[in-house]
C-alpha cells in the first residue's frame, strides 16, 4: 500500500492543526483515505503543535513512523517533536521563508524554501496556512473548488475574508509550479462516493447514543473530553440529558443513579478519574446496576502525560475494584470500532446488569481518520426487566437478586408497583436484605460471576486477520489501539517473507477461554504486544494458564509511536529466535 | 394508605430510642398524608445507621456507597423526573465525606429533598466525630482531647452554597418533620432538612436537645435577612427559615425529532 | 495440641464480649495461651453477640473450626450465628437459666442449667456474665484473687460496685461443683513469666510508631477504626500528629504532604476506603513520596460485609492504580507479626521512596491473642537524604529525580537551603521538571520499578514452616491471616501421616522470584490457598510464569472461617489425586 | 533576595496575558518583601493552568492531583509547623472536586495561605465551565446552553464553612495581591484569598473586570457583619473583608518523655 505521510509544524498561532484539518478533508473529497493525529507542545496557547497526516488510496489506519514531507511554518522548539516526528535521510522539506533557522539535524535534507506568509501578507492577510495548503493542494491535484468553503468553514471566516484567504491559497497554489516536489503524490483508485470522517471520542459518543444511552454524567479530562463535548447539545434533543458534576465521585454515581431508574447511562474519563471511580465501580457491581464507563487513556502514573497515548490502565479496568468484582472489560481496535465497541457495552452493561468499562486512548480518541461508512451497530441497551404481574409476590417483597440459572435477575425499575426494593451495596439476600450470612455472600458471588462467564458474547470477542500467504506459526496477539498497526506489522513481515496472523482482542475480560486457547494453540509463537512498561495484557494472559508456551511479552510505554515496524521487527526476532 | 403500610416490614438495625426512628415515621407519615404511590417514590442514602433507612420504608430505594447519596438522587431524578425522590443520610455521610456533593446540590437545585439526619456523631462506626460535633466533646478514641474544630452549621452552609429550601427539625417531633417534609416536596428544586436526630448511644447527653429546642415560625425569602439569622441561631431554633423558589435543574430537554446523529460524519465526494 | 474452645453467646445487654475479655485475661494469668475472636449481629446496640475464645497450654494463633463450651447466656436468635458457631455432637452445652427456649438443631446436645441470672438477681446486680465467669474459673481453676481486679477493671466499676459483682462471680465459682464439666480443663505446662495481650490493629499502631511514623490521617472505617484509635492519644505524646480527614481522599493526601516534609506517615483503611485512595496511591509512586497504606480488609466487594473478614483485596492493592505504577504489598502472617510488617512497611517505604500497601484483615485485625513478649523490629523510617553540601547544583535546579543505579535518588526536604524542587506526578525530568518526552517517561519508569526490583529484602520476604516429620512433597502456600491456620492444618494432616510444608508470603510484591522458584520446584503440588472468591492471589502467582507446573487454586470467599481442617482435606484430596 | 530572584527559571506554561503571572509575581514580592528564606517556603497545588505555579518559584513545591493542594498542605504544615506553607490553584481545582477540603480546611483553620486563582473556566482542559462560571456563559462546547447553575460565591462560601481570613483581589494589581498575601501569612490561621485572575484565551471577557473592580477598605470581624456583607456583594470588591483571629489547629502536642508504648501490652504472671 503507497501511502504519503506529512507532518506541518508550527507555532500556535500559524494554524497548522487547521492547516491539516482542512487537507485531511480535500483528500477525502478526491477519494483518498487518510488519518491524522496532532500533538502540542505543554503550553496552553502560542506553543508549538504538529499535525500528522497520512493519506493512501487505500484505507489507512495507522501512522508506520516515517515522515514523506516535513512542511514547517515555524521551525521554533521544532526539537520539541522529535519524540514523534522522525525525519531521515527520504524526508523532503518544505519551509516557509519566515520560518526561521532550521536546527542542526544530521537526517535534515536542505530545505525547499516557499514564501507562504510573503503571499498572505502581500494579501493583508495572516493566513499562511492558507498559502501553504493552497501549496499542498496543487501539488496533490486536490479539488481547488473545494478550497473556498473549506477555508471559510474550518477558519470560521466571514464572506469576506474568506474571499482574501482564498486568495492567499490560490497564490500558494501557483507557487507550486516554481517550487515542485520531486514525490509522487496519491492518485485514488478506489471507486466510492461517500466516506466518513470522524474521531474515535466521536465515534465512541455516536455508539453510546445510538445504543440507547440517555443520561450522561462526567467530568472533563483530557483526552476524554471531547467525547463527552459531542454528545453534549445532541443529547438533549434525543430526550435525554448530560449534567456535568463537580467530580468523577459526582459522575459515576450520577450514571449510576440514572441507570437504577432505567435509563442507560454513560460516562466518560481518563486514568486520574477512573482511579476515583473505583469505590463506585464496585457499587455498580454489588447492586447490579448497568454502568458503562469509557477511559481514554494517557500516559501514566499519576497526572503523567495527560496528552499522549498509553495503554496502562489495563490493571486498574481490570482488577481496580476491592473485593471479588467481576465485571466486563473491552476495548476498540480502530476509530470506527470505538463505536461499536461502545455501543456493544451498552448492550452488554443493561443485558448483563454489571459494569463495563471500554479502555479507549488519546491515540483513538483524538486522531481523525477517513474511513468507509459504517451501518448502524445492532446493539441496543436492553434491561431483562421485571413482570410484575405473574411474579408471585410473597411477605418478603421482590426478589430482585433471586438466583437464575444465568445469572440474570430480572430488575424492577422505580414507578413498577410490586417491584419496590432496595438497591444495595451491602451483601444481600436475594430480596434484597443486607446479609452478613455466608451462605448469601457465596449465592450472589457465584451469580454475579455466572452471568458474565455463562454469556455468549459471539464472535466478536476478537477480530483476527490470516496471513495473505502460507500458514503462520506466529500470531502477533494485541488489543485495543494497536490493532491496526499490527496489521500493518503483518503487511510488512509479509514483505519480508514471514506470514503472521494478527489477532486483536475486544472482550479483554472476561476471556472465552476455550476459544482463545484453540486459536493460541496453533502458534508456535505468540508475541504479545501493549504500550506499557509492564506488560499488563501479557500478564494477565499468562495468570489464566492457557494451553500455551509460546507467549512472548513485547510492551514498549507510551507516548511514542510503537511503530508496525518495531512491531515486525520483534516479530522476526521472535521467529528466527525460535527457528 | 396509611402510615405503618408504607413500612416495609423489615426491622430496623437501630439502637432502642435511636432519633432515626423519627424520621422513618416521619417519612412514612407524610407520604401517607400525600398518597403517595409507593412504587413512584425514592429514597436515596450513603452509609451510616441513618442510611440504613430506605430498606424500611414501602417505596423503591437505593442504599449507595459513603457519601454519594446526593449523586446518585440527582442522576435518578434528572433521568427520571417523574419520580418522587429523597436523598436522607447523616451528618457524617453528608457534610465530611459528603460535603462537596451536598454544597453542589444546594447550587444546582434538582427539584428533589435531601434529609440530613444529624447526632453530631459517627453512629454506625461506633461513635466517631463529625463535622457537626461540638468541638469540646471529648468521648471518641480517636480524637480524645475533642475535635478542637468549631462545629460546621449545616443550614448556614446550605445558604452559602445556594439552596432555595432551608429547613430544621428534631427527632422528638416526628409530627413536625413530616410536616417541614410535606413542604419541602412541594418546593421545587432542591429543599434541604435539617433533622436533629439523637445518638442514644454515643451521645446519650443529646437527650437535653428536647428542652431547648425552639420553634421559629417566619420564613424568609431573602438571602441577606436568612444569613444573618444563621449567623446569629444557636442551631436549635426548628422551622422552616428560608423559602426562595428558583428554576428547576435541567430546564426540559428540547427534543428535535429530525436529529441525525450521523449527519457530521457522513459525506460525499 | 491439647485446645478448648469456648463460645459465648447472649443479647447485647448480657455482656458476653466482657466475659470473653476477662476469661482471656484470666487464663492469661494463669500462664495459658489463646485467642479471641468476636461476632456481633447487624445491630448497633442490643442485638446479639458472641466471643469465642480458643485455649491452650502452647501458643494458639487460629481456630480449628470445633467448638467444646458453648455458653448461652440467652438463646434469642442465636441461629445468627450458624454460620460461626458450629455445634457438633461433641459440643457440651451450658445455659443461663433465663437463656429462653434452645432452637430445635440436630447437633445439640441438651444444655445443661446453671442459674447465672438468679445469682447476679439475688445480690440485686444484673451482671449474670460475671456469674458465668466465676462458674468457667472454677471449672478451668483459674486465679480467683485476680477475678476482682479484672472484674472491676473491664466492668468500668466503682469499689462498692465491684465487691458485689465480685460475690456473683463467687457465687457462680461455687456453683460449679453442682453443675461440672465433663470436659478436663487445660493445665498450663510452659513455664513463662510474661506474656502479651494484644489485637492485630494494637499490633500495627505500634509497629507503626516504634518504626518512627510521626503523622497520621485517617478516616473512619470499620474494621480499621481500632488501630487508629490504639494511635490516637498516643502519637501525640511522642510528638506526632493524628488528624481525622473528611474523607479519605483527604487522609491519603494529608500522609503525602507530611511525607514530603519528612515526617514518616500513616494511614489506615479498609476495602472501600482504599479504593478511593486509588488515585492519590498513584501520585505517591509518581512523586516517590513514602506512604503506608495499612488496608484491614472486610468482605467486599462493595460495603460488602463490613464486620467480617475476607482476602478480597489483593487485586486492587496490587493493581488498583492508574498507569503503571509499581509499588510494594506485604502481608502480616499473624497477629503479633502485624507489629513487624507495618515497621517493615514504613522502613521500605522511606528507603524506597515509594508506596507499601499492607494487607490486614478483619480477623487479623480484631482478634485478640495472648502470645509471648516480642522484641522491638529493627524497623525504621530512614529516607535518603539529599547531601546538598556536597551536591553540585547546577542552573537546573536539584536533581529530585536523578537516575540513580538501585533507583533510589537523594531526597531534599523543604527547610535544606539548595534542594528546593517541586514534586510533582506529572512525568518529569531528573531535576523534577515536568516533561512528555519518551526518554524522560522510560527513565523514570525504570527507575522506579529497578528501585523495586533490586532492593535485597533478605529473608522475611516469606515464613516458613517445614513439615516435622519427613519429606514433604506438597507445599501449602498462603499469605496474610491464613497463615496460622495453614500451620494447623499441617499439624492436622501430620497425624493423618501426610507431610506438608507450609509457606506464608509476606512480601507479596514484588515477589523474590528466582528464591520462590527455587522453593517450589522442590513440590509436586503446591496448594495455594487464599480466602476470597476469585483466587486473586493464585491467578497472581500464576501471572508471573513460575517454574512450576503444581499449583492448585483453592479459595473459599469468607466471611465463615477458612478452618485447618478445611485446608487440610484440600491438601489430602490434592495429595491423593496426584498419588 | 529579588522578587526575581524567587522564580526559579523556568517558563511558565501559560498563555501570554494570562491573569496567573500576575500572582506568580504577586508571590515572589511578596517572598522578597518579608526576606522569606526559599528553602522554608513550600507552594502546593493541585491540577490546572494556575497549578503550575509552584515550579515557577524558587522555593518548595508539590504540584498534586487535581483538588486534593489543600490536604497536603494540610498534613505538611501539621508534621513540619516551621514552614511557611502556601497552597494554591484554580477555581475547579479548589472550588469543583476541591469544595470539600476547602470547607473543611475553612473549619480546620490550620496556619497556612490558599489562593484560589479564579478564571470562571477551566483553563487546562480547553474551557469547560466552573462553579464560578456566570451562568449563562454559553462557551463551553460541555455546556452548550451555559450551565444554568448560579455561580457559587467563594467568599461567601469560606466565610459560612468558618474560615478566619477572607480577602479578594485581581490579576490586575499584583501589588495589591503581594500585600495581601503579606498580611495572609500573618494571620495565625487559615487564610483565604480569593483573586480573580483573567483567563484570557477561554474568557477574553473578563478584561472588563478592571473597570469594574471597587476596593472596598473596611475589615470586619464580626461574622453576621460579613455575611450580610458578602451576600450583597457582587463579586468584584477586593480588599481584606474579614479577619477573626481563632486558636489555630493543632494545639501544640504534649509530649510526654516517660511513655512507653509496649506497657499496655505486656503482662507479667
Ligand atoms: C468510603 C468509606 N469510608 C468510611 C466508611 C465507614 N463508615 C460507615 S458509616 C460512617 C459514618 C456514619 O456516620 P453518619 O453518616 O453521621 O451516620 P450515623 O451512623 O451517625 O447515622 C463511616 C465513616 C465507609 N463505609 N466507606
Ligand atoms: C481527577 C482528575 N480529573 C480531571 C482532570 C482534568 N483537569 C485538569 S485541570 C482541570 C481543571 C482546571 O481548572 P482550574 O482548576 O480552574 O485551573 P485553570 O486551568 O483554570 O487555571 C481538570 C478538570 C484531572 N487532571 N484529574
Ligand atoms: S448508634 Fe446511635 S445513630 Fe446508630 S442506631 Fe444506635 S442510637 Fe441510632
Ligand atoms: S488557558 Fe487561560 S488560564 Fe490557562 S494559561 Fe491560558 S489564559 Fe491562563
Ligand atoms: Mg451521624
Ligand atoms: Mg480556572
Amino acid at each position: 500500500m503507497k501511502t504519503i505521510t506529512i507532518a506541518m509544524v508550527g507555532s500556535g498561532g500559524t494554524g497548522v492543526v487547521a492547516l491539516g484539518d482542512m487537507l485531511l478533508q480535500l483528500a477525502a473529497g478526491k477519494g483518498l483515505f487518510g488519518i491524522m493525529r496532532k500533538t502540542f507542545s505543554p503550553q496552553i496557547r502560542g506553543g508549538e503543535s504538529a499535525s500528522i497526516v497520512r493519506l493512501s488510496a487505500e484505507p489507512v489506519a495507522s501512522f508506520d513512523g516515517c515522515i514523506d514531507l516535513l512542511l514547517i511554518l515555524d521551525w521554533n522548539n521544532f526539537q520539541r517533536f522529535s519524540d514523534e516526528i522522525v525525519i531521515t535521510e527520504n524526508t523532503l522539506v518544505v519551509q516557509d521563508a519566515q520560518a526561521g533557522q532550521a536546527p542542526e539535524l544530521d537526517a535534515l535534507n536542505s530545505p525547499l524554501q516557499v514564501d507562504f506568509s510573503g503571499m498572505a501578507d502581500s494579501l493583508g492577510s495572516s493566513y499562511a496556512n492558507a498559502a501553504a495548503l493552497g501549496y499542498l493542494s496543487a501539488w496533490m491535484q486536490l479539488d481547488s473548488a473545494r478550497l473556498l468553503s473549506v477555508l471559510s468553514q474550518r477558519l470560521h471566516l466571514s464572506e469576506q475574508d474568506a474571499e482574501v484567504v482564498y486568495q492567499v491559497a490560490q497564490q500558494g497554489s501557483k507557487a507550486y509550479a516554481n517550487s515542485p516536489l520531486s514525490l509522487t503524490p496519491l492518485t485514488n483508485t478506489q471507486s466510492h462516493d461517500s466516506y466518513w470522517l470522524a474521531t474515535g471520542n466521536q465515534m465512541a459518543g455516536l455508539g453510546a447514543l445510538e445504543a440507547g444511552v440517555r443520561f450522561v454524567a462526567a467530568y472533563p479530562i483530557t483526552p476524554a473530553s471531547d467525547a463527552l463535548e459531542w454528545i453534549a447539545g445532541r443529547i438533549e434533543q434525543i430526550g435525554g440529558h448530560l449534567v456535568q458534576a463537580e467530580d468523577e465521585l459526582a459522575a459515576v454515581n450520577m450514571a449510576i443513579g440514572a441507570s437504577y431508574g432505567g435509563v442507560p447511562a454513560f460516562t466518560a474519563t481518563s486514568g486520574p478519574g477512573l482511579a476515583l471511580m473505583s469505590e463506585s465501580m464496585g457499587l455498580a457491581v454489588a447492586s447490579e446496576t448497568p454502568l458503562v464507563i469509557l477511559d481514554v487513556m494517557r500516559g501514566g502514573p499519576s497526572t503523567g502525560i495527560p496528552t499522549k497515548s498509553e495503554q496502562s490502565d489495563f490493571n486498574l479496568a481490570l482488577y481496580g475494584l476491592h473485593g471479588d468484582a467481576p465485571h466486563i472489560v473491552l476495548s476498540p481496535l480502530s476509530i470506527p470500532d470505538c463505536c461499536n465497541t461502545v455501543a456493544w457495552a451498552v448492550r452488554l452493561a443493561s443485558e448483563l446488569q454489571t459494569l463495563v468499562v471500554v479502555l479507549s486512548d488519546q491515540f483513538l480518541g483524538q486522531s481523525a481518520q477517513i474511513f468507509p461508512p459504517i451501518a448502524e451497530t445492532q446493539h441496543q441497551a436492553h434491561l431483562l426487566k421485571a413482570d410484575l404481574s405473574t411474579a408471585n409476590e410473597g411477605e418478603d417483597g421482590f426478589n430482585r437478586y433471586i438466583d437464575t440459572e444465568s445469572g440474570v435477575s430480572p430488575m424492577a425499575l422505580p414507578g413498577q408497583a410490586g417491584g419496590e426494593y432496595t438497591a444495595d451495596g451491602l451483601e444481600h439476600t436475594e430480596n434484597a436484605i443486607p446479609s452478613p450470612r455466608v451462605q448469601d455472600h457465596s449465592k450472589q458471588l457465584d451469580k454475579r460471576l455466572r452471568k458474565l462467564r455463562n454469556h455468549q458474547y459471539g464472535d466478536q470477542w476478537c477480530a483476527t486477520k490470516p496471513a495473505c500467504e502460507g500458514s503462520a506459526g506466529c500470531l502477533l496477539l494485541c488489543w485495543g489501539s494497536l490493532y491496526e498497526s499490527a496489521c500493518e506489522a503483518q503487511q510488512l513481515l509479509q514483505e519480508r517473507g514471514h506470514s503472521v496472523d494478527v489477532m486483536g482482542v475486544r472482550l479483554l475480560s472476561p476471556l472465552p477461554l476455550e476459544e482463545l486457547n484453540k486459536q493460541l494453540k496453533q502458534y508456535s509463537s505468540v508475541v504479545v504486544v501493549e504500550q506499557n512498561h509492564q506488560g499488563q495484557f501479557f500478564h494477565y494472559l499468562r495468570s489464566l494458564g492457557l494451553e500455551t508456551n509460546a507467549l512472548h511479552c513485547f510492551a514498549q510505554p507510551g507516548p511514542g509511536l510503537l511503530s508496525p515496524t518495531t512491531m515486525a521487527n520483534k516479530c522476526e526476532e521472535v521467529m528466527v529466535n525460535e527457528a | 394508605m396509611k402510615p405503618k403500610q408504607y413500612k416495609s416490614g423489615i426491622k430496623p438495625i437501630w439502637c432502642p430510642g435511636c432519633g432515626h426512628y423519627s424520621v422513618l415515621n416521619a417519612i412514612t407519615k407524610a407520604f401517607a398524608a400525600e398518597e403517595l404511590a409507593p412504587e413512584n417514590c425514592v429514597l436515596v442514602s450513603g452509609i451510616g445507621c441513618s442510611s440504613r433507612l430506605p430498606a424500611y420504608v414501602h417505596s423503591y430505594g437505593f442504599h449507595g456507597v459513603h457519601g454519594r447519596a446526593l449523586p446518585i438522587a440527582t442522576g435518578l431524578k434528572v433521568a427520571r423526573p417523574d419520580l418522587n425522590v429523597v436523598a436522607l443520610g447523616g451528618d457524617g455521610d453528608g457534610l465530611s465525606i459528603g460535603g462537596n456533593h451536598f454544597i453542589h446540590a444546594c447550587r444546582r437545585n434538582v427539584n428533589m429533598v435531601y434529609i440530613i439526619m444529624d447526632n453530631e456523631v459517627y453512629g454506625m462506626t461506633k461513635g466517631q466525630t463529625s463535622p457537626t460535633t461540638p468541638e469540646d466533646w471529648d468521648h471518641s478514641k480517636l480524637t480524645p482531647h475533642g475535635t478542637d474544630v468549631p462545629a460546621i452549621q449545616p443550614c448556614s452552609l446550605a445558604l452559602s452554597a445556594g439552596a432555595s429550601f432551608i429547613a430544621r427539625a428534631h427527632s422528638g417531633d416526628a409530627n413536625r418533620i413530616a410536616q417541614i417534609l410535606i413542604d419541602a416536596m412541594h418546593h421545587p428544586g432542591f429543599a434541604f432538612i435539617h433533622v436533629l436526630s439523637q445518638c442514644i448511644t454515643f451521645c446519650p447527653e443529646q437527650s437535653h436537645w428536647k428542652k431547648i429546642i425552639q420553634v421559629r415560625e417566619e420564613v424568609t425569602d431573602d438571602p441577606q435577612q436568612a444569613a444573618q439569622f444563621l449567623q446569629g441561631d444557636n442551631g436549635f431554633s426548628v422551622g422552616v427559615f428560608y423559602r426562595n423558589p428558583r428554576p428547576v435543574w435541567p430546564h426540559p430537554s428540547q427534543i428535535d425529532k429530525e436529529i441525525n446523529l450521523r449527519q457530521g460524519f457522513q459525506h460525499s465526494i
